[in-house]
């Protein structure tokens, strides 16, 4: 066991264990040592930002070509994915984020202190963001006839979190708002991008399905629910 | 009141989360629903809430009318013209068609909790301060509705900001100096406060002279220094340590007050 | 709750890819599939925690034994070291803390400020935006009137960052200068004209039902919890 872990220090001669890199599929991938220190650079940019940047973003920033720094990014998040890493880099937002990994979270948790506010939202407010995700841009009084209630309120509670934005005015009588939702949606979300939700139609699929298996099924959802 | 349901009032956020309810506890067939049955249930349920005092809204009222227009309606024979023209819809469709979007949606919302529960247990921890030089105020990010809501903060404050009268005629040193202590509690301790625009604000002769005055003996009293941040910059005045002293008993104010009768 | 994130977790057939790590030599070091785990989280703890923590504090809040932490510590080290992370974990203070490596901060810092064009104002800045927003064409003395603050150098800001532009003199004593918003601003708010902008009456209704709203959500909230 000791000799496990030898030699901390890193020889010069070292500089081809550099590049030979694994790639997410376990095998070696060689990597031209100007590529190795750009994907250094992207791992610390990573690391320091807070919000989510697009792999275009950082390559304009940095100036350098798209494609090198999206093949770089991608390489990255395979390696931070293997499980021998407790962080990983994740696609939020349209953007590249740094966080730990959801299955150490027992363990973690107890050195999380108060890192960040939890936001805890309530049934309707979430049925109201729901309805927003999915047919933005979206008036309140539409939101209202899809929901069937009074419940305009919680609109204030998710233009104060940033979940939501307006988004101009409809060309109706009355001028009213439109609303839609943010990137810090996507990111309290944890969404790739707004395609990653699924459509309403695979929602009744999905019900179907629960119907068809009855009457375990059902009745194991309604256990689930309660 | 007999019933096979036995619910314990729940609370129900509108009339279709109860229909919705009340159809899948059933298990009945979204698509083929018994009109007559859940139409009573339905109004089981508002009768019990109102014998709890429970008030319900105007949605579910409707909802009631609704249903008992589609009861009626398919309690009536089919109109043998429309049936010439064709399949005659449903009186229910229409209901069904909202209750399937809103189960949609409801299943939406639970989906994005789902989703919300696994990002509670993942956490991030930019570093991005340490890049930030100090003088960079990092400031706040901005939405148009930030800038609503600001504008909305400005007014309410502006309501329940203390007014003094300078218009009248009885405008006094002291009242002046009193009203420039204001001003300096409302902005921050080491915040200038800069005299030209306040002199900009009044609105006589009278009240100026009155400001000057002020200014000279709460430059006298040491309560205030006045300043200048570069060459022909405005000129400022800033609070000095004594400021709160002078002003601690009201006294200077109060014998000031004689000097200038 | 333990489901929800068993997808995201390891496959149980991966587990040699978890036990081949690469030591700082570079010699593939054999580790056991508990004490990859292990490392794993001690990774996403250094991350998370603002203080340096020391192996011994880690070791016992996690219930393990020291000299494990230690060794496993050492390894996270050693690999972190290796020229193609970007990030390290450095020994401060008798504690472990993950930050950027030195030799990228020149480039992590000119893409930190290549980063600022997202619009952030402080409060006085939005608030008086927000009064020339809504009265423009309008005075300083007006702004102040009305904010009832001295806002020093906040104008100023405004005019710089382009965000309102002055609009001739208002025909009173002294002829003080009006300003008005400007084009850039309904860009960086998302305005096709100022029409758009929500009215007052607007978001005092969005903050009537909300408070109007609030128990009613709350009760929800906990029916939803039960």
């Amino acid at each position: 066991m000791e000799d496990t872990f030898a030699s901390a220090s890193t020889p010069p001669e070292a500089v081809s264990a550099d590049e030979l890199l694994t790639s997410s599929a376990g095998q070696a991938v060689a990597l031209s040592s100007t590529d190795a220190q750009l994907k250094a650079v992207l791992e610390a940019i990573v690391y320091v930002t807070e919000e989510p940047l697009s792999a275009i973003q950082i390559a304009d920033a940095l100036g350098e070509p798209r494609e090198r720094v999206e093949k770089l990014l991608e390489l990255l998040v395979g390696q931070f994915d293997l499980p021998e890493h407790g962080v990983t880099i994740r696609e939020v937002a349209g953007g590249y984020k740094m966080a730990t990994k959801a299955e150490h979270h027992e363990r973690v948790r107890a050195f999380v202190k108060s890192l960040r506010p939890q936001l805890k939202l309530s049934l309707p407010a979430l049925e109201t963001l729901a309805v927003i995700a999915y047919k933005q841009p979206v008036t309140a009084p539409e939101i209202l006839e899809i929901r069937g209630v009074q419940g305009a309120g919680v609109l204030k509670t998710l233009l104060d979190r940033k979940l939501i934005a307006t988004a101009g005015r409809k060309d109706v009588i009355g001028k009213p708002i439109l609303y839609k939702t943010t990137k810090e949606f996507m990111v309290q979300f944890g969404l790739k991008d707004l395609s990653e939700l699924p459509t309403l139609k695979e929602f009744e699929e999905i019900r179907r399905l629960a119907l068809s298996d009855e009457p375990a099924a059902s009745e194991a959802d309604q256990g689930a629910a309660s | 009141m007999s019933s096979s349901l036995n619910f314990h009032l729940e609370h129900y956020e509108g009339p279709l989360d109860l229909l919705l309810d009340l159809i899948r506890k059933q298990q009945i067939d979204i698509r083929d629903i018994p009109i007559a049955k859940i139409t009573a249930q339905y109004f089981e349920y508002m009768e019990k809430a109102r014998q709890m005092d429970i008030d319900l809204s105007a949605e579910f009222v409707y909802m009631a009318a609704t249903l008992i227009y589609i009861k009626s309606k398919m309690l009536l024979p089919e109109d043998p013209i429309l049936a010439k023209d064709g399949a005659e819809e449903d009186p229910r469709q229409e209901l069904v068609d909202r209750l399937l979007e809103h189960e949609q949606y409801k299943n939406a919302a639970e989906m994005l909790q789902q989703k919300r529960l696994i990002e509670e247990n993942v956490w991030s921890n930019p570093q991005v301060k340490a890049f930030i030089s100090e003088d960079e105020d990092p400031g706040i990010s901005t939405t148009l509705f930030d800038l609503v809501k600001a504008f909305g903060e400005v007014l309410e404050r502006a309501k329940n900001r203390p007014i003094y009268e300078v218009a009248g005629e009885d405008v006094s040193v002291a009242d002046m100096m009193l009203y420039l202590k204001s001003i300096f509690l409302s902005v921050g301790d080491d915040e200038p406060v800069f005299i030209v625009r306040i002199f900009e604000r009044q609105r006589s002769r009278r009240a100026m002279i009155a400001l000057f005055l002020a200014v000279l003996e709460m430059v006298k009293l040491q309560a205030v220094e006045v300043c200048q941040q570069d060459l022909f910059g405005e000129i400022a005045l800033r609070r000095q340590k004594s400021f709160d002293t002078v002003f601690a008993g009201g006294d200077p104010v109060s014998a000031i007050e004689k000097d200038y009768r």
